[in-house]
């Protein structure tokens, strides 16, 4: 295996922990920059990804549509204070390697709410296409595919 | 028990809701007995869901579990799904193809229609065991309900008293279900949400006129479907079913009116603005100018129309202060790509992470908790006067009356 | 309350079972009480498992935590985990040793049987203080369970109704055991499966000897314990306890004969093979030819011989609907390598993973979910008659039906 | 229901307390309406947690949601946490600041005293909806709590037949607070646990000063708090409030006498030795000799000192069996920088990881599974005799007795 | 630290991503290549594996019983549908370096039934030798310790 | 990237694996050595550490204030049998790198208690300072913050 091979892997590896740190940090104005201008970003449950049914929970088709979940939830949408924790594992390159990569990943998340109420709140996959732009990785696409057919209550924060 | 009133209702009636009837464990088993087993019709399923003789699949009433089937002969069947032997569950699977129904346990076989088809071993083995002579297959079918469509949308009820489902749900809001339902149904995607609050809390939600512009920024600040634009609220005769509709290019207030009523209200926010405004624009569809409309029919159905975003909810009662909503969203066979598109944009309005119904999905449960402790208190329900009919105006609680006007006869309070 | 009985029981009798039974809060508090810690015996653990005096270990009378020593007389002693001051578990391991038992909250110590002996500070400090001399160490010990023990299982119960424990298993069933336990028990390996239903509807389907083959594919495949091989049930006199058996090289028709009364059962299985089916094989080792024994005692043990896999299994209530089911793989000291070998290999075939047990973890959770809404209607165990005595045959209910035959005047039902 | 007793209280009185007043829902219930929503003072904040006009924070009366507001007169305001509308919390975060309180679900406005200020749409829209004329403002308020100061502590009642807040703490408990709370209160941090046990068996626990040193090992074995020192229990005259106090430097007994007596108990450990003790000593503070202090006000507050550790613990029924305790650690705005890492070095003693506090989180869930099925049992209240009034002693269950002797005429028991 | 100290730890970690993707994308006609021809794959509790109880909950001595084990699952044994998330994390190998390794990793597992309901199933440790065939790593021993002595309901995939 | 800096992350994992292992292997005489002498151990809510309160559940300001935790649990202290498992996610260098390295990762703890019952005990993120010590990393300060401000009945096994 060679240096670069490793290097690659670490540099995803980077990505993918930026990437949740800033969601769980509710750093959310830095969330769209991992995406690339004309990305596609779906939040969707096995089910419809299995039936091949379109529907995303969050449908974003642009980068700015991801600015726009942030500045609604900042500035429009009531919701009870509640942070996540994510945990990823089992990171795999599944495509041919390049300057486009696809790759998959597991992923657990934590919902905490503000008075100290913790809830298994999200468990599912990662379906992700990177593209390497300058120095950076960005995800050209994100499909978020949630195990459960089932939300708690409601889904503010993006995954 | 089961006679005698629960509580004492208020005597303000239909103006007051004592805060019990959202928490009471003995008034939720009431309700699953007499409302969702009673004299009402349920959504099961689309029509389209089931196209093959032997496509199945589960759903529920109340919280019993039920079974809808496409018999061989093409009619659409429902059964409670509970083996007549022992009570297991006879379909395992949500959905599903078979050419009978056959209980895992001890391999009882139904038709599709749910009769008892054959008993394992009923005659015995060599001559030892066996059910006995008098066992009469005819009178150990699965429970069957009465099984109606309404267009595409297929209503089942366990009750012989509920009138036909036509007479039910009536032509005022009958219409208001064509209206929308107007090509061939097409899924777009599924999703369900679990309310930690009482299912009622969210049909009360759903039949709320008043609270849209007022919790839901989205509406108020882009203009969406505000109190001032026209509209108004459409009842069934007993109250049971509602339609309310915006007609947003229509304003009765000229903008600055609208604006001035609205400014200073949490839920308007003069600066915030979208990057990608795009699929907030909604494309000519129905042949009229109603750009949200909201129905609901008596006890837990919902059909949304919201711009071009279509979508059918279940509320699935899981006990006092726990309810499952189900969203199904819709487009249709006739859709071109792009109507596709928009519909797909226009879904991040709604359900769990939807900029004009996130809220909904918490507020009940903000209800359910504030309520510990006074139960003997009663919510007001005095906008809009005393009336629980049809109104031009959704400046009211009229259609939230209604509801109440509806359940309580039901209830016996 | 607990006078007037809880429920009507049907006219039927033994034939119907109300669905409430699995369901109802008040009936299941009434069992606790009346059966749990009522006139019945309970496995409380294997004798060996206590080698040394001091040695105990911990586990539950219904929901009743208890405690089980080996007291310093080398008796074996049992008494409820609380103690005498204000409640706390005395025992707070599941497993330990100890010289006596001491509260950790109020360090009160109690000898091996459970009478208090000492209560610290007792007589208070330098004159201030400590308990009044009214106090009698005697009047507050551990509350003691009466223990007897058939071979190597020991059994409790704090009735002093219970008969005798071998008087209350009879020969019957008694033999049945020795049958099974012919050596020195040796423990593989210990699990519990959490049920998410009534305790009663895993007591029926282990008592249940029509489902076997039509549940589980691989006794039906594998010809394993086919209805149509010679079996039967023992029953004891009161229907408290049963052991259904198979000799499975005796068949009672012929294999073509059973093939076709098998044929079309989902659970059958033509063309299923095994690539390593060498675990399947018995080792003769009971010297009859009982291939497959379940036995249970009344209300909770399950004693299992399948194949050469023995288990010992105890069904503790965890609520209306919540079951924890204990298991015990054993083998015995006298074993050889290769019987251990196939024994563990044999395991596959039980548990929560096993091939002809995983089945029966979920099936008791199908029914609880199915009669939602049906606590009115009643099971149908008709099933071999109206009998509930011992028969050579096992298609029948009659082991099923004994149960309630039991069950209903305990309860007063 | 509510008015005969739940249960029959033993002859024996307060010397015996029947189980089933931690395990009855019904009991549950009843405490909320007449102990927590009943005439009693609970603890809300510390003045200084609300220092500008605006602030506010959120708690509990029992299971009802409360708002503490400061209001534009400077002066503290508390209202349950309950729209008058449809009653939806009216506050959402734990902490904030407003000019007033605004409903989210349909914007009414109320000032921060919790008085309606307006209703949207009260007028309708052009002519159409709105409220009725008479729907009085000053008729919908939020459900207002009396509010009282005893230093910087803020206490809150719904009834108003409770004694003003300093008669109802009186001079005998008032001044162990002044003591204790000698300088202007600095919030080190905050924490909560769970516990899984009624909230009456963790506020037992910390009027018991029977078992300190029986069950925390720390306080034996660094001669911490030992029964052997100086120290006594202060009670209230009608038993609700207590204070037990340790003057460790001043020894009943004599070392040797003091290890003698503790000589054998599980909670001695001779050989036990700290690398790193230092910060076990105390620094003079308080100007007497009295180095531990546990005070509690009935129902569910508790003011702790425990060498230079000070905390608030809050203790907040959430089920028959289910209890948050809230912990709030203090120092004071007078603090040198030294006393401060003392303090927080001293924190490692208490909360949930506390040296001295970490069984009493679990105690209380030990009993609560110990008294499964013996709810008809009694605990044991015996040491020091039948007295529940202040002794200069500490090997006692007064302050416990006194407990139950407030809780059973509030409760009719 | 080696290029290829580096390589071999980055092959382990495909190995144990590889593992999970096959069992919670329900490829489980995948599964028993994992492993060598005579492997010895046991699930058992750390009750049992502390005090040397053998017991396996699933005990296969040979790759042909996992094929059973999965063939069974297929065609025989009646479960209703559910799938698992896994998260593995802490990789460490803890014998000497060489073409047998015994390594340890934790792991957790999130069950969802088809209803959405999600429950955290298992939580516990692999102990685990891997043999080097060719190309692959494979498991010669994969040893399941779950942390419980509980199992909710069933245990029918394979962990 | 450099072989070097590949070899440090891969150290950094070891680190942070055989830290997870030491607690959820009940090894917890090993753990005080995971430190600096004049280490900084601190367990805390996000709540506190927000705020900027210094509380800590657990505070200690020496390898010996550890070392005294561990004795109190094996000796003083009484707690219901129960055990942990760890997983680690998402590990980071926040800052310069050196020979001290400022770190941030998130976790998730399962707590197991002697009955089998199982619960999500802690979730949330380490931040921690390391510092090189001859061959080993050492953590000179962990501040372990929880997200919850929650604790189920105790906190005994350090986090
Ligand atoms: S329960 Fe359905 S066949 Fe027996
Ligand atoms: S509760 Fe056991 S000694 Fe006090
Ligand atoms: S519920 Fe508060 S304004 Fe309607
Ligand atoms: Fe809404
Ligand atoms: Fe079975
Ligand atoms: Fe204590």
């Amino acid at each position: 295996m060679s240096i670069e091979a490793v290097a690659l892997r670490l540099e995803l590896d980077e990505l993918y922990a930026d990437y949740v740190h800033c969601l769980d940090d509710d750093e959310l104005e830095r969330w769209p920059d991992f995406f690339t201008e004309d990305c596609f970003y779906r939040v969707t449950s096995a089910e419809n990804y299995e039936a091949n049914r379109p529907l995303g929970l969050i449908y974003a088709t642009s980068r700015n549509m991801l600015k726009d979940r942030v500045s609604a939830l900042r500035e429009a949408n009531i919701y009870e204070p509640q942070r996540y924790r994510h945990l990823v594992s089992s990171l795999r390159i599944t495509g041919e390697p390049g300057d486009v990569l696809d790759l998959v990943a597991n992923f657990l998340v934590v919902r905490t709410m503000q008075d100290g109420d913790m809830t298994v709140f999200a468990a599912g996959r990662y379906v992700d296409r990177v593209r390497r732009e300058g120095e950076r990785w960005k995800f050209g696409t994100r499909t978020v595919v949630l195990d459960s057919r089932q939300i708690d209550t409601l889904l503010a924060i993006p995954l | 028990m089961e006679q005698q009133p629960m509580l004492e209702w208020p005597a303000e009636g239909n103006l007051r809701v004592p805060y019990r009837v959202f928490a009471d464990p003995e008034i939720y088993r009431a309700e699953l007995a007499r409302i969702f087993l009673g004299p009402t019709w349920q959504f099961l399923t689309l029509a389209g869901e089931l196209p093959q003789p032997g496509d199945y699949l589960t759903t529920f009433l109340g919280e019993t579990p039920v079974i809808v089937t496409r018999g061989h002969d093409g009619e659409l069947h429902a059964m409670v799904n509970r083996c007549a032997h022992r009570g297991n569950l006879v379909c395992l699977k949500q959905r599903g193809h078979a050419d009978n129904l056959t209980c895992v346990y001890h391999a009882w076989r139904y038709d599709l229609a749910g009769n008892l088809d054959s008993v394992a071993f009923r005659r015995g083995i060599a001559g030892k065991g066996g059910m006995p002579a008098s066992f009469a297959l005819e009178q150990h079918g699965l429970k069957q309900l009465r099984v109606d469509r309404f267009g595409d949308l297929v209503f089942g009820t366990l009750s012989p008293e509920a009138p036909p489902l036509g007479d039910y749900i009536g032509n005022l809001i009958g219409s208001r279900i064509h209206r929308v339902l107007h090509g061939t149904p097409k899924i777009l995607g599924t999703t369900s949400q679990i309310l930690h609050n009482n299912w009622k809390l969210y049909f009360e939600n759903v039949r709320d006129t008043y609270h849209a512009t007022l919790l839901h920024s989205f509406f108020t600040t882009f203009r969406m479907s505000r109190l001032t634009a026209e509209g108004g609220v459409d009842i069934a005769e007993n109250g049971a079913h509602h339609a309310s509709y915006t007609r947003n290019k229509v304003d009765r207030v000229d903008a600055a009116t609208s604006d001035r009523l609205y400014a200073g209200m949490p839920s308007m926010h003069e600066n915030f603005r979208l990057a990608d405004p795009g699929f907030l624009a909604m494309r000519e569809e129905f042949g009229d100018d109603t750009t949200t409309q909201i129905l609901s029919l008596f006890p837990n159905f919902v059909l949304q129309q919201i711009q071009n975003s279509i979508a059918l909810r279940v509320v699935l009662p899981k006990g006092p202060d726990k309810t499952e909503l189900q969203w199904i969203y819709l487009g249709f066979a006739e859709d071109d790509a792009e109507m596709t598109a928009l519909r797909l944009a226009q879904a991040n309005l709604v359900g769990p992470a939807g900029y004009v119904s996130m809220e909904d999905g918490a507020v009940g449960n903000f209800i359910q908790r504030a309520i510990r402790g006074s139960e003997q208190d009663c919510s007001v329900l005095e906008m809009g006067g005393a009336g629980h009919v049809s109104e031009a105006n959704r400046t009211t609680e009229a259609s939230v009356r209604s509801f109440w006007h509806c359940y309580r006869p039901l209830m016996g309070l």
